[in-house]
């Protein structure tokens, strides 16, 4: 098993003809996500990809295809509309990609997406993969390796970094999830946590924090108390980031005493998950932990 | 991005909200003339105030009261030009001294874990809220905004009750309504007063009256929102900038200038955080945070670098690139462009993996310019560090 | 409230949509100078339009094309003073004639079982939308408007794209926003264009182009939310209005005008309406549907009861009270009051039950005017029709 | 037994300082109801009726006595956001008396009631009674007489010329309700008709409505499939009326075929339901169809 994303997921693309969608589209299919349809309003009609149908609404494209899982590569002006257009035409999991939504308009896509009970990956955030089954947004498919590690991270990058350096280790992954670094956020820590406690093929945990916020801190607590057994390292990036200045996400703002490297550092260690100094340390620290592939 | 106080003030004002009047002067003699306008229309005093976006200007010697023109000019005089934890002041605002009668606090600040606008009250004002928060935390009122439906009016009366502003809530509910509508009209993470106050005052005729009036204000605004608030950039204070953010702003380029010697190149927030906080644990300094983005062009790349080559400290350039949605070779081809127009002779250490990862290693190498290469994060810092402290 | 097509059209205007031109003449010789100007501007013909708040004026004879002045003033001296359904015909719509490419139907209205803004769309435009409703459902799109957010931008691709308006969506969703927008605007139940039209229209340079336009408007107001659109009320059309009813609204009563002798003042509308029943179940006709409302006072019922007689035909009264909020003895002064200044002598049925009940028979007992009791509503219906059979 | 208020029921009133509000505050605790709190902005710290405390915010008003019911006498411009207050202070129950409501504030409204589960009845109308036991609401209580038939009603005097109806005729009352006559309200009478399934001292209903809208056509379909045995009479308002007026309510406006009086008869005649030509006719039609006191 996994989470999010398998081999049973029926994938729709928003914005599958723009520059980025079909880019990103191209590079999932070759990886053997099943993508079944695409959505531009007024291309409906055209096939790209080979076969991959385009329509001009997510109820269309849900009505003819029977997608359960949309990945949005909208401009951040129309990205809040086509997270609603998916949750009104049934879409259950959604990933957006977008960067630079306001908050504001989260605010609002964020209540309508809990009231409606759908799950919102993102915004800002680079997707999931479940290594050998599908991957889902635009973390590069190569670094990958199928196992029964799962990741969760708030960065983009850092996160490739680190799925490198299991992979380099021979440690596979059940599921690798960014969830973004925007202040507004669908889908948080805690809740992937849940989703990776429920998952039988998932044995271990990785965790990529940043500075701000009090997500990581939530997140060391909910483990503590609901998968105290499972091994378990996390890395919170931006240790030396000078107080008060923001350092490219919005997320990362020290704000008064809260959301510093140091207090989740430590609120992670009193949880009893072991902390990294660098990402080329978590597979140590991972069989350190008790964690045996 | 945050506001000055007196350009927070102004969008108070927009959101009708009561504010006593104010001005801004670059110089002493502009103060002494603002000073003496004010203190001519009947005030007893007027208050000279540092604009600096840092916290702790009072305490710092910020903010001094002045009786006359003279002494507004020379209090002004001492305030400009003042370092206050690191930033310059080049601007002070001057506005007539406020007979406060008693001061409360009141904010509406995005709740990230709620996530939801929350509106902060307290009859606790003119300290730090989070001091308030330690010490005494019945003493601030809290609540939520509905997501859709905004702060009710029931709310607003909610917090007026709990600020003990009762026996004026007719008044006050405005006040609490005007500071969620300027944080939703201007995508505003933060609007916060404090403090608010009950201002006495006194007509020509003799008559006293109580208002209640926004002494000073905060304002952060969502950067992500500024493109739909053209107007609000107006509002920015380039003075205070380091002209190098402004420019890297210009590009789209997410970078803060800082005080080392190792000039970071990343792309990625969350990785330029790391490759930041693993050259500091290696013993060496980063020169600035650059977070290059997601899919940046071999131009974008080349302006970047110049950006970094601006700062005459800078020893060593470590480039650590995952490509994803960036693509390698598109990075090596702007290093290499930004190279061939390079003046000064600073060491370059390269790391660029994930897509297109090949071709890059390939231009690099091909171009035959010294770029040394690391296929390792560990190694490339280690390698950087060794750099800066060799020419140190 | 419902308004004139004129009206309705001045409201889609203010909401940004795409209308054409068109003016109102009371007069022929109006609507021969609107017509000469219109097609001096370039129609081929005008339209003439009887302004009517019932449905099938076209039908009836409401609606005529004319290619000339002379024949405008013709047309709209056959459709002015004309009866449709009841309703004289004192006001006519000229408007140019538009070439019509293909017709469509657009509305935003308030459903009551969803309680949500339904927006319905249809390529088939043109017809009364129930009887497309019945013969062809499926040509009907119809999505509900989410209850805070609105109708959302994706929303109203989905109805352009089913109403068949694909290849020129991104005219066409500004028009259905804009049809939900001026429901939400005006607090209106019912927005509804019919048709809207893809219309051709020819340049003097002899360019042939096609837009989308909205050639027909029914909008109902919701008249609880008329209080905070001062503006609208003078959209009303009190020229066919009977003059006793912008009497009544004037004093704040429910009133409607009817056929029969049996004049009703009872308090509630659904107990109005189940006393007029029971009027006509008895086999007599009521004059009037009258609801006095919950806290009526002595002086409403005074100038409700002076409404009712204003009506010749008018044979008996009947006044059925049943007393909660309304007060048994404040409507026997009421009656009291009206008796006294009553110039014309018409024998009052009164059912006085509920609240104060007692006290009002008393008062009405003292009185020693002739105004029949009844305590069963049955009873007081019965003898009603019976005194208005006699009187006949 | 009996539904939405009884001898527990601690209820609210807000606006209990009005003119309105204090008349049928006093009524209400005259009839032997419990209430415990009033508000009014600005006049916390008042006491009226010999002890009821009043309270500037309904939040502090729930606090201090525990009310878990409220009614409201606020007019038309502050009634929206006296039922939100409610709502927020965490009411149960909430019977909105104002009438003139407008119907797009009712339509934000009644979203989010329903959202957070509360139980709105109204707005614009007479609220409930549950004999011997708690009146809340404008229902003169001396009609009244304790009793297992359930009521429900879209009018207001009408209403209570059917109680007085019932009442006459012996047959006494487990609750009788007004839902009102607003196009939007917030329960409808399938909803009142649910409750009183599930009451097991309601043994026959009888059902008030009127011409417009659907609702009675909807209820006749649910007690026809979820309370057949259940002897019960209806009687609808506005069979005299003229196509396409206004009576009065807003809700009484016959568009296109639904809604008349004729359709609505012909429904619930068709669900086994009795259909009374006149109010006094009710009782006797109760016994005819099975009712026993």
């Amino acid at each position: 098993m996994s989470i999010l994303v398998d081999e049973h997921t029926r994938l729709l693309v928003q914005g599958i003809t723009g520059r980025e969608g079909l880019f990103h589209a191209t590079q999932m299919q070759e990886y053997g996500t099943n993508i079944v349809a695409g959505t531009t309003p007024g291309k409906g009609g055209q096939v790209v990809l080979g076969k991959v149908p385009v329509f001009d609404t997510v109820a269309q494209a849900v009505l003819e295809t029977g997608a359960d899982t949309s990945v949005i590569y909208v401009p951040a002006g129309g990205a809040p509309d086509a997270i609603l257009e998916a949750v009104d035409a049934g879409i259950g999991t959604i990933f957006c990609i977008t960067e630079h939504i306001p908050v504001l308009d989260m605010l609002k896509v964020v209540a309508e997406v809990d009231a409606r009970g759908v799950r919102l990956i993102g915004p800002n955030c680079p997707g999931a993969t479940s290594p050998g089954k599908a991957k889902v947004g635009i973390i590069p498919g190569s670094i990958h390796l199928p196992g029964d590690v799962g990741l969760v991270s708030r960065s983009g990058t850092l996160t490739y970094e680190v799925v490198q350096a299991l992979t380099d280790a021979g440690i596979g992954q059940s599921t690798c999830v960014g969830i973004g670094g925007d202040p507004i956020a669908g889908t948080n820590f805690t809740d992937v946590l849940t989703l990776f406690r429920e998952d039988p093929e998932t044995h271990a945990i990785v965790l990529m924090g940043e500075i701000g916020g009090d997500a990581e801190e939530r997140a060391a607590a909910w483990k503590a108390e609901h998968m105290p057994d499972v091994p378990m390292v996390a890395f919170i990036a931006g240790r030396s980031a000078p107080p008060g200045r923001r350092m490219g996400h919005a997320g990362a703002i020290i704000s008064g005493s809260g959301g510093t490297a140091e207090a989740k550092i430590a609120a992670l260690e009193a949880a009893g998950i072991r902390v990294a100094d660098t990402p080329s340390q978590i597979p140590g620290m991972l069989r350190e932990a008790g964690y045996r592939a | 991005m945050k506001l000055q106080e007196y350009a927070a003030k102004e969008l108070l004002v927009r959101a009708g909200l009561p504010v006593p009047p104010w001005s801004v002067a670059d110089t002493p003699a502009e103060a002494r003339s603002q000073a003496a306008a004010y203190l001519a229309a009947g005030a007893d005093r007027v208050v000279i105030k540092a604009q600096v976006l840092v916290g702790g200007r009072g305490k710092a010697g910020g903010v001094k009261l002045a009786a006359t023109a003279d002494e507004a000019e020379a209090v002004a005089g001492a305030i400009l030009g003042m370092d206050i934890k690191g930033i310059t002041v080049r601007r002070v605002l001057v506005a007539p001294a406020a007979d406060i009668v008693r001061e409360y606090y009141l904010a509406a600040v995005l709740d990230r874990g709620a996530r939801r606008i929350r509106i902060m009250g307290s009859a606790e004002g003119g300290v730090e809220i989070e001091q308030v928060a330690e010490e005494d935390p019945d003493a601030i009122v809290s609540l939520l905004a509905h997501p859709h439906l905004g702060l009710l009016d029931h709310q607003a009366r909610q917090v007026a009750f709990a600020m003990g502003l009762g026996d004026r809530w007719k008044e006050a509910v405005p006040v609490i309504r005007g500071v969620f509508a300027a944080a939703i009209a201007n995508d505003a993470d933060l609007v916060e007063i404090n403090p608010l106050a009950i201002v006495r005052s006194v007509e020509p005729d003799g008559t006293v009256s109580e208002s209640i009036q926004a002494l000073d204000a905060k304002v952060t605004l969502d950067d992500s929102a500024l493109f739909r608030h053209p107007d609000l950039e107006a509002l920015r204070d380039l003075s205070e900038e380091d002209p190098v953010d402004v420019e890297a702003r210009g590009l789209g380029l997410s970078f803060i200038r800082l005080e080392g010697s190792i000039g970071c190149m990343v792309n990625g927030a969350g990785l330029a955080m790391a490759t930041m906080d693993l050259v500091k644990r290696a013993g060496g300094e980063p020169a600035n945070f650059l977070d290059i983005g997601g899919g940046a062009k071999a131009d974008k790349v080349a302006a970047a670098m110049r950006l970094i080559l601006s700062d005459a400290s800078v020893q060593v350039i470590l480039v650590n690139i995952f490509g994803g949605i960036a693509r390698g070779d598109e990075v090596a081809r702007g290093l290499l462009e930004a190279r061939s127009q390079q003046t000064r002779d600073v060491p370059m250490v390269v790391r660029i993996v994930g897509t297109n990862a090949d071709l890059a290693a390939r231009i690099l190498d091909e171009s035959g310019v010294g770029i040394e290469a690391a296929t390792s994060l560990d190694a490339a810092v280690e390698r950087a560090v060794e750099l800066a402290r060799a020419a140190a």
